[in-house]
């Protein structure tokens, strides 16, 4: 059960890369970013069960907490001036723009 | 057989994309991303050589007794810290490029440099 | 890209996680998924988001890059197997560390008995260029302000953070959390994965989630920049004194058994101290850094206004419409 | 009473793992953005909580018990903070919901006649969302 839970939880996170790729808006890649994070909490805790070493709690507890801050972080800063402007006559949709 | 090398060709792949980054790009916050990558390579390389098949983390136990090497874990743990902090000089580097030159392309930068360098000769002249 | 960057970091912790390598992937979580993604933010920021549509041509650094890739695959037709036991890497010092460490530290996370004691000298040297590192951004990127500007900037941010009302609340109730957790993960790293690196990259980013929140200014209050600089010093200081009470107690630089009568006792003296220098080094050095970046950020913001200009500066304009 | 535990643990794990997977083909499938944080923002903090307390009906022992309450605490107070913040910044810098093309027009109005001032003719053609 503990390893069926791991390998659904493995799928979602690559479910989440992908968006992560695609996402059109950098709120998709930050909402990627995000899901990406509580999943991984998940995963080192499932992880942790199945090694049968439950120490592996700290690191998802880590995560929780450094995810939660780095969210936040990016949120922060895309309100910044740079990242609300746009080339003048990209599309905000279109999957070619990169936010690098 | 040969396919139990796997870990060390996802290494030289990885320090590959992080090397063609750096030679390739010209913006240098894309060359220090890449700079970033290669470096992840090299600590995966050391990670994946310091597992032993059929070790846990070492942290001594009661009841276990194979681990992996801790040894590499050490060095790496110290590089990620350290990684960080000169990532954050190259930035500043970077950061202090745009505001001299207006610009963080790589070519851009040269142009100036060329053109200051040349009104300085005809200056002298 | 960076969002991007930031998956990067969280995938290969847990990759790292899966290699039973739980003091590294702890770092790598901290540092790679928060701070750097953070660091690399405030950078686009300063330096503008779009980059120039790539005129160079990738054909020559392609060639060196799959000629290289060729010739280390090759090379590593000779390293031993994924996970072999017998690898010269598990043959040589590291049964030791595993073996004796219980006798000779005293300490079940061998990560943190190797880190501090075995290679103790090494990772004095880390802390050290972790303490460069923080003197060279603070060199390179610190400013000096006048006070109408501060001012100004505290207006800003007032207008800014009306709307986190509720981020903040949550942020005030978290951050003692964060704290008590960093503090924990300091000073249990002798029995699980945790230790000074990572306790301060966990306090720093605990400062650094209040100062993005409630502004750079009213951070400053809380946390002196003098003291934080002074502190960063003093981190690599408590590190290397330990070094020399060890000597003046007879024993070899950073050779902790002399510290107490027990040789065991000392081990753990000395590896609290110089495990709490590495953190309170690690976690000023880090605040330094975001401190100089987001002061950078602010200081464009108040004065100049180049930032703004710019995406659309008539000389790029035509360039960023074909940026990628 | 061991295997009450143990069949209740499965179960939610079992559960959660699902709510997983609802969330993780949400966030591929759905049409845009708010919808997509809609599916991750509520299959997330009740799988997560589920998966948890699945874990923590596995082992009950002290110290494991309580890390895994506190990540539980933790992640119930970060999770809806998040996607709060993150719908709010999107809806701040002018992210625009796909909505019906009636509603979209009236929408786009009102918001051109209350931010003329503030925001220039470029920047309103970048926010214009696109249309389905």
């Amino acid at each position: 059960m503990l390893i069926a839970a791991t390998i659904a939880i493995f799928v979602v996170m690559i479910l989440a890369i992908i968006r992560g790729v695609v996402g059109p808006t950098l709120y998709d890649r930050i909402l990627a970013v995000n899901m990406f994070g509580t999943k991984t909490v998940l995963f080192i805790a499932l992880l942790g069960f199945v090694m049968g070493r439950p120490e592996f709690l700290d690191i998802a507890m880590v995560y929780a907490l450094i995810n939660f801050v780095s969210v936040i972080g990016v949120l922060h800063f895309s309100d910044s001036s740079v990242f609300q402007r746009r080339p003048q006559d990209s599309d905000p949709s279109a999957p070619a723009e990169k936010d690098c | 057989m040969i396919l139990g090398l796997y870990n060390y060709w996802v290494v030289v792949v990885l320090m590959m994309i992080g090397f063609y980054i750096v030679i390739a790009q010209g913006n240098l916050i894309k060359k220090i991303v890449g700079l970033n990558i290669f470096q992840t390579s090299v600590f995966i390389l050391y990670i994946s050589m310091a597992k032993v098949e059929g070790g846990t983390a070492p942290i001594l136990a009661e009841g276990i007794s194979q681990f992996s090497n801790p040894l590499p874990h050490v060095l790496i743990l110290t590089a990620i810290v350290v990684g960080i902090a000169t990532t954050a000089l190259g930035l500043a580097l970077a950061v202090r490029i745009k505001e001299a030159y207006g610009s963080i392309e790589e070519d851009e930068i040269q142009d100036r440099d060329n053109k200051e360098s040349s009104t300085m000769k005809g200056k002298k002249c | 890209m960076v969002m991007l960057s930031g998956i990067y970091g969280l995938l290969s912790a847990s990759f790292f996680v899966a290699m039973d390598a739980v003091d590294v992937a702890f770092t790598e979580a901290s540092v790679g998924a928060g701070i750097s993604t953070l660091l690399m933010l405030t950078t686009i920021t300063l330096v503008g988001r779009y980059e120039h549509a790539a005129r160079h041509k990738p054909t020559l650094a392609l060639a060196v890059v799959f000629v290289t890739g060729a010739l280390l695959i090759y090379g590593t037709l000779d390293m031993p197997y994924f996970g072999s036991a017998e690898a010269p890497i598990n043959l040589h010092v590291a049964p030791h560390y595993l073996n004796d460490s219980m006798q000779e530290i005293g300490m079940p996370n061998v990560v943190t008995s190797v880190l501090a004691s075995y290679r103790g000298f090494d990772t004095f040297g880390e802390t050290a260029v972790i303490f460069t590192a923080g003197v060279g951004v603070l060199a390179l990127l610190s400013i000096v302000r006048r006070p109408e500007e501060e001012a100004e900037i505290d207006a800003i941010n007032d207008s800014m953070h009306q709307q986190h009302l509720i981020l903040r609340i949550v942020i005030k109730i978290l951050i003692p959390f964060i704290f008590l957790f960093a503090l924990y993960v300091q000073f249990h790293g002798d029995y699980g994965p945790g230790g000074g690196f990572q306790a301060g990259v966990i306090f720093a980013a605990a400062i650094i989630l209040y100062a993005m929140l409630f502004g750079l200014s009213t951070a400053r209050r809380v946390i002196n920049q003098s003291l934080i600089q002074v502190l960063a010093a003093v981190g690599v200081l408590v590190y290397g004194s330990v070094g020399l009470v060890s000597m003046l107690n007879g024993g070899n630089f950073l050779d902790y058994s002399v510290l107490a009568s027990d040789p065991v006792a000392g081990q753990h003296v000395g590896i609290l101290v110089i495990e709490l220098g590495v953190g309170i080094t690690v976690a000023s050095v880090m605040v330094i850094i975001f401190f100089s970046f987001a002061g950078r950020r602010e200081n464009r913001r108040v004065s100049g206004n180049d930032v703004e200009h710019d995406g659309n500066r008539p000389t790029n304009s035509s360039e960023n419409k074909d940026a990628r | 009473m061991d295997t009450a535990i143990s069949i209740s643990s499965a179960f939610c794990l079992l559960l959660g793992s699902f709510l997983c997977l609802t969330g993780g083909i949400g966030i591929l499938r759905f049409p845009d953005f708010y919808t997509r944080m809609h599916a991750v923002g509520v299959s997330d903090t009740s799988a997560a909580g589920m998966i948890l307390i699945g874990l923590m009906l596995q082992n009950p022992d002290g110290i494991v018990i309580v890390k895994l309450v506190m990540i539980l605490l933790m992640l119930l107070f970060i999770n809806p903070t998040a996607s709060h913040a993150l719908a709010q910044a999107a809806m701040n810098n002018g992210l625009m919901p796909l909505l019906d093309k009636q509603v979209l027009d009236r929408k786009e109005n009102d918001h051109n006649g209350q931010n003329e001032a503030a925001l220039d003719k470029t920047k309103n053609e970048g926010i214009k969302p696109s249309n389905p």
